[in-house]
């Protein structure tokens, strides 16, 4: 940028500035955003090729694995599994992989909305019945809604 | 007594009531309307109107600067001085807009400005140096004035008190060479500057702006992003709303610096539309981030005709795949090599980028919750009162009631109708080529206005086929356009910013 | 290393100590007792209390202003320049106040001073100038004084070194003529101002009591106010207060600006006070924001006895109505009509009444959320604690143990009695004329001292009748009462604020 | 206010400034204070009373629907509805109208209260039963109290 | 349309890459791994790692200074003016360190220079004097240099433009003397600083680090120092650390102010280490503050070794006494009297100690839960993001690749060593006279590092012993480590602080 | 401090500084460290040897009234009352003397964890059953981590 304000300056001293016409402003500037954004679209690509197939691999152990202990452990029984499971699942935010990824997301925005709505009053959640995947939808459209704080 | 009364009646502000106020007032109700009845974006836009109902009042002690160095705003030569030292200068109790020139005085406003202070139609505001510039505009308007010992070009610059105050210092006398910039003299005063003044440094510093960024990358999910990139290129077309804006600017005969920040207005995005018309032409500041936030909470009634007219039915049902997870590492080195592309490309957009993936590191990373956390709220909620009021307060009758308000404000909507456009015909024309189909509604999201762009793709395609979730891919594409404008910022800053 | 261990000694803090700092530490327990025991408003006392040890220690590094520019505090003729280029100078580690004219030494200091730079009993101050000033105070002090080559009046002003460092710029020579406020001389040096310096900014900048408005405004619901505007008389009335203490302190020999200041006390309203004082007395900040503080929290007890006493039984047991609803729509309209009129009527008051007004708008047209929790809490948190512990620290003993202190706090207590009778009385006097009677109890929480008054007229009340609940009622009183000496403060302004 | 400093500035110029004396600041700032809150008092007890026909308006119609409502609902059962209702009355700060408001103030505060005592431990409020008026009164107390932080 | 690409590419970034800041990249990966997925004090390392990308960035409009007034860096006779009034000039778009003497430039350069602007090797700096040093370092440099006009002798100081901008006050000429810190010229531009120019203030202004110590005494506990006061010794004890290194520092070369706050490092707190290496070696600031960090982070790995090494089995088996309950009373009476004490004894440490007993305060009274809450949240996180992007945004490679840095990683590490040793020494020295045998296992805790340096301490006394809890006693000697850090900072700043 | 600055100054002016050697200062500082820590001990103690007598004099009042109460009123169960207790032990935080407050340390950490791990999904902590007081000190090391926020 400063090369540019060097130029400019001395320019400036000598003639006036040769300040680009509208029509080569609007293409180059244009051009810039389109190729950029191609070259980020491409490295994102590249990257995320070596992700899936690392995440393909991992699967597949994941797979073998998982057959062993069901094979070992088959009386065990694991009710509830599902919904107070610790683990928060890292690309949840995007996935929608999981059934019990999207169920706690319901959970969440109802529990959000009912706070939002009653304010701080005291409120139970007594029941909260999956009404299909719409909600989980509406539920990720709020949360981001946060974003326009802007 | 009844002096008394009378003097608590001259201090009222009844007498600086204008029309411009009185109008002004109306607008500021219908923006409050808009914000609190119909929700388009109240978040800022109740903070810009407040801002404006204290710009539009007598309040002299909000916004006052505070009494300090007197520079020349040109090259030139000094010709007349009414700065002597122990002086006491004044200003408007509000904010006026005063004469630029010696040509923009008649002859009696300026011969009774060198004998006294107070002139009529200008309020009391002390004018404290006449300057010839070293290179006049233009030949013609070099007629001479004559008054008292003193001679003058129409041309000649007209330097009035910033404050009210004490002229404590007079560097310059009659005849001196300046230069821009130069110190020619200092008023004092025991005033300070009033709140306003402070909190709008946040927007002259340009601190504001990468701050709310900060804020806004703690609040963005980039994973629909990085699971499918082929978005960034919707983005990236959304982004000749700028540039078909900028046309229609210079067109309207807006200078170059002026048109850039205004075809921003088309890139949908507040923070970065405030960022740029604060460098490039800060005078058009309260129209372009007015435009810029009422629009954003129009894009549900602009753009769905033209989505629907420019897309066949077929298109809006085409189902999109589902998204695949992505991991935090991945997301982190997403956001590295973003920081690094973009400011290596343009370095003058670094405070915006570097801010939107810092505040997106700290979200990602999952290790700084506390900081990811204040970065979402105290610090984005405490700074948007800010920015909104110090944006509010900058809607003086003077500055906002011209015919460049209005030309703004068509050209908003102009600007959301190509971008919205120039997103969707991208994303048919890349189905030309591409096996995996794009439904065409997401290029709309392009435009940012996050995340309302992306909730109309969502509507438009459960209207086409109530079983199509789009809202995640359109989500990128929003993202995409975020980053996009911020690119495009930077490309106007690098070619328009920065004289001395 | 003996010389090191003396070195070690001589630098520490003891040889600061004096008698003062040990009071002050007492009065400093007497307002932690207070706060953290009675729960005198702990807010903002504990800051203010922990402000006051800071400030009665030797911690010289903590407020010392930087090195800068050095100006003339009047207009007058240089007599004496002790600032030469180069020189090194230093200040008292501990604030001392410094004697201000030639007439407050006595020769043999004066002779020390002019030879070398040390004084016994004024620690090492550094003078660098003597100014004659242009219009001498009375003619029976002029003195000369011949010391040297120099000759002195009694009444020429001594200006010392604000801040250690080296003199490198001294621009006047002696016999100049210079103007107040104009630079003589800079200092510099690489240390920086203290902590506190910074920190106090906000108040001499007159930021932090609007922002502290701000979130008041968020905080106050003005519903019972609107159902029942006749109580914004009472809230009128609680001002006679004020202007009972302005009396008291006039004839008490304050100033006509510190007894405004001083006055202000019987609004009940911390920030207001702060604000006013800052602008009109600064060098009485410290007694006059404790004693508002303090009897705040007193007005359980000092409010009572008089209550009772210009009641009868009967009065006190009127039950009023139930207060109606109000809508959004009515308070959003309510809240824009008291900011236009009350910045067109006091031009002066307009940050704290725009800022009050705007975080209640904030909080009222329930579209704002996140910005009216932010202004609820982070903001009004965050200041509080930097606008106690800023009042505290200018609570050193040399200010603070004075006769004038208690003269303040004398008025303070006498303030918070008339408002309150004032309150009541003109409760009693409206129900000569209406029809629904008002209880005359609810008359005295027009003090403001939210939301303590009010409670003390549930309280009384409810002793006469159990069965009647005031609380509403009083709760409209109490914010009446706000806005009633947010006007008083801006009229004050405007009578005798802004002296260049 | 600067025509006030411009005068100011003026004189003492020339003069000594002219301050006015103690009884007539006494008297024209208080009849100031006065005059200007009795002005606000007059305004808003006009708009008060536009407000206060529309909502009556509003109610004669409100109470016919409900009528109606109720003749061709009879058998609709609706318990919990009182608590669990999502719409916030905009009035509720200052009304004490309708006892269901007054129901969610009590819990809200009870709440609050609970929360304030043991902090973050967790804790169920089992069972709320009101005890009469008084305790909504010392909640919004409580809640204004907030008010203190000047 | 070429021209324009051509311009276009001229201004990204790419010209101004150099091996330093690829190398920088490395490091920044190395901090985010061990600060994302070692979780080494990410609260921290994230803001540096991240502050530090941009460092290494071409961001000039992320870090530049404003113009404004050039001051002499020292005493001594200008030799050579370039700032002519008017002239334009400018600063590299990525911050290089300049060369500071004539004799660090070779004679073509320095004939370039003077004939015309930019130098190859050197970007486009440009130079505004040359200033002769009046007491010359050493004779034998004194060479003469002839240059046109012009002589040079080759210890004369280069005085560059710190921002672009225009000359608008060029106030000295060939053959003045000025004395260090003299106002000698004025550059001014349109343009503001950069973002972090100005959120580095909060460092360079030394209110950070007293700002993140009142939110640690809102979140320390000092009961446990309370109910076993022993403890404090061996918080002093583990101060060895510091002077440990502090010897090692000056036995590498460094000087004695570098030694200090390199030293500093063994007090294992970080506000303390930026507070005083911002005070004596701010040059040194990146790698005292990452050195700080990273090795808390290692105490898990750097202390159990050292810890087994200096006990025997029996005496990690020693099991203390529970501890007795603090009453409010006693915490807040503690609290009191260490602020009073520490800063009677050491006046420069006030602002770290008054801060951190100021917060303990807040939180100790039971009082002010809403202002304790706000400085354990809200203040402390805002100011943890902008303190370590502060830090961070320092490591430009100029400065980071160096020995020195080298040499301060090894001394640190160093530091935490002896600083263990010294705290578990000092435990099996007390227990030589003490009836209530002290567990030595817990004096390695007084190196602070809280609470990590506890945990280890309990760690490993179970490992000894699993039914040995030792956590509340460490955590006693941890806290007492902070307030001996602090006491020892204010030695340093009492001996070598403060030249002006 | 300043009195040093002075000296430093003036001698500064006249000869080089005589910084003290490497040896003096570490020697100088570590004793003052020393010695002022020392000196807060003993000033600590002292302060704490009151506090310890004061409480061993009104424990022994309230035991003597509990006894009298406990006889007064056999009668009466009190369940729960551990748990709910609003009564906050001021000392809590160093004190681990009570079996009921660490219990509900216990409580807030588990809490707290549970927050923390599936944020803000609605849940409910149905039983927590103690597990040992190891569990407590592991909650109040967690409570004190938040420290190293530095
Ligand atoms: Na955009
Ligand atoms: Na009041
Ligand atoms: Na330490």
């Amino acid at each position: 940028m400063l090369a540019f304000y060097t130029t400019l300056a001395q320019v400036s001293a000598a003639a006036p500035p040769d300040l680009p016409s509208t029509a080569n402003v609007v293409f180059v500037g244009f051009l810039f955003v389109m190729i950029v954004l191609a070259l980020l679209a491409t490295i994102t690509s590249a990257i995320g090729a070596v992700f899936i197939r690392q995440a393909a691999r991992e699967a597949a152990k994941a797979a073998v694995a998982a057959q062993k202990a069901a094979e070992s452990a088959r009386s065990v029984p694991a009710p509830l599994a599902g919904t107070f499971s610790p683990a928060v699942d890292p690309g949840s935010g995007t996935s929608g992989e999981s059934a019990g990824a999207d169920d706690s997301t319901i959970l969440a925005v109802v529990a959000a909305a009912v706070h939002t709505v009653i304010g701080d009053r005291p409120h139970r959640v007594v029941s909260v019945r999956s009404t299909g995947p719409g909600w989980a939808q509406e539920g990720r459209r709020q949360i981001f809604s946060s974003h326009r704080v802007r | 007594m009844i002096d008394l009364l009378h003097r608590l009646y001259g201090n009222t502000g009844f007498g600086f009531l204008d029309w411009r106020m009185l109008v002004m007032w109306a607008v500021v109700a219908v923006l409050l309307y808009l914000a609190v009845y119909k929700k388009f974006e109240p978040l800022l836009l109740v903070p810009i109107a407040f801002g404006a109902i204290l710009a539009n009042l007598p309040t002299e002690g909000i916004v006052n600067k505070p009494a300090s160095i007197v520079r020349s705003p040109e090259t030139g030569e000094v010709v007349y001085v009414a700065a002597e030292s122990g002086r006491v200068v004044h200003l408007n109790a509000v904010e006026k807009m005063m004469p630029l020139t010696v040509g923009d005085l008649d002859a009696t406003t300026l011969q009774s400005l060198l004998d006294g202070d107070t002139v009529d139609g200008f309020g009391t505001g002390s004018l404290l140096y006449v300057l010839r510039r070293e290179v006049p505009v233009a030949p013609k308007k070099l007629f001479e004035l004559k008054i008292n010992e003193h001679s003058f070009h129409l041309t000649d610059v007209l330097i009035w008190a910033h404050a009210s105050g004490r002229v404590v210092d007079s560097s310059v006398e009659k005849g001196d060479r300046v230069v821009q910039g130069q110190p020619i003299g200092e008023l004092h005063s025991e005033r300070t500057g009033g709140l306003f003044h402070y909190i709008q440094m946040g927007i002259l510093l340009e601190l504001f702006p990468p701050l709310i960024f900060l804020g806004v990358g703690a609040l963005t999910d980039f994973g629909p992003l990085i699971a499918n990139p082929r978005v960034l290129l919707l983005g990236a077309a959304a982004q000749f709303g700028v540039f078909g804006t900028f046309i229609g600017a210079q067109m309207l005969g807006f200078s170059t610096e002026a048109s850039s920040a205004i075809g921003i207005i088309g890139g949908a995005d507040g923070p970065t539309s405030i960022f740029l018309a604060n460098a490039l032409a800060p005078e058009l500041l309260a129209p372009i981030a007015v435009a810029a936030y009422s629009y954003m909470a129009l894009v549900p009634v602009i753009q769905p005709p033209i989505m629907r007219g420019l897309t066949s039915m077929k298109e809006r049902k085409i189902r999109m795949n589902r998204l695949r997870p992505v991991s935090r590492l991945e997301k982190l080195v997403f956001g590295v090599i973003v920081t690094i592309t973009c400011i290596l490309l343009v370095p003058p957009a670094s405070p915006l980028i570097g801010m939107l993936m810092f505040g997106n590191f700290l979200r990602e990373c999952k290790v700084t919750e506390r900081l990811n956390k204040a970065a979402q709220n105290e610090l984005i909620n405490i700074i948007t009162i800010f920015l909104g009021t110090s944006v509010g307060i900058t809607m003086t009758g003077d500055r906002f009631l011209r015919t460049e308000t209005l030309g703004i404000l068509v050209l908003g909507v102009l600007a959301f109708g190509i971008a919205t456009a120039s997103g969707v015909l991208m994303a048919k024309f890349m189905n030309l080529f591409c096996k995996n189909k794009i439904n065409p509604l997401i290029g709309s999201a392009g435009v940012s206005a996050v995340p309302m762009a992306a909730r109309v793709s969502q509507v438009e395609g459960q209207k086409a086929d109530p079983g199509n979730f789009l809202l995640m891919h359109a989500m990128g594409t929003n993202v995409a356009g975020v980053i996009g404008t911020a690119l495009v910022a930077g490309f106007f800053l690098t070619m328009f910013g920065g004289a001395h």
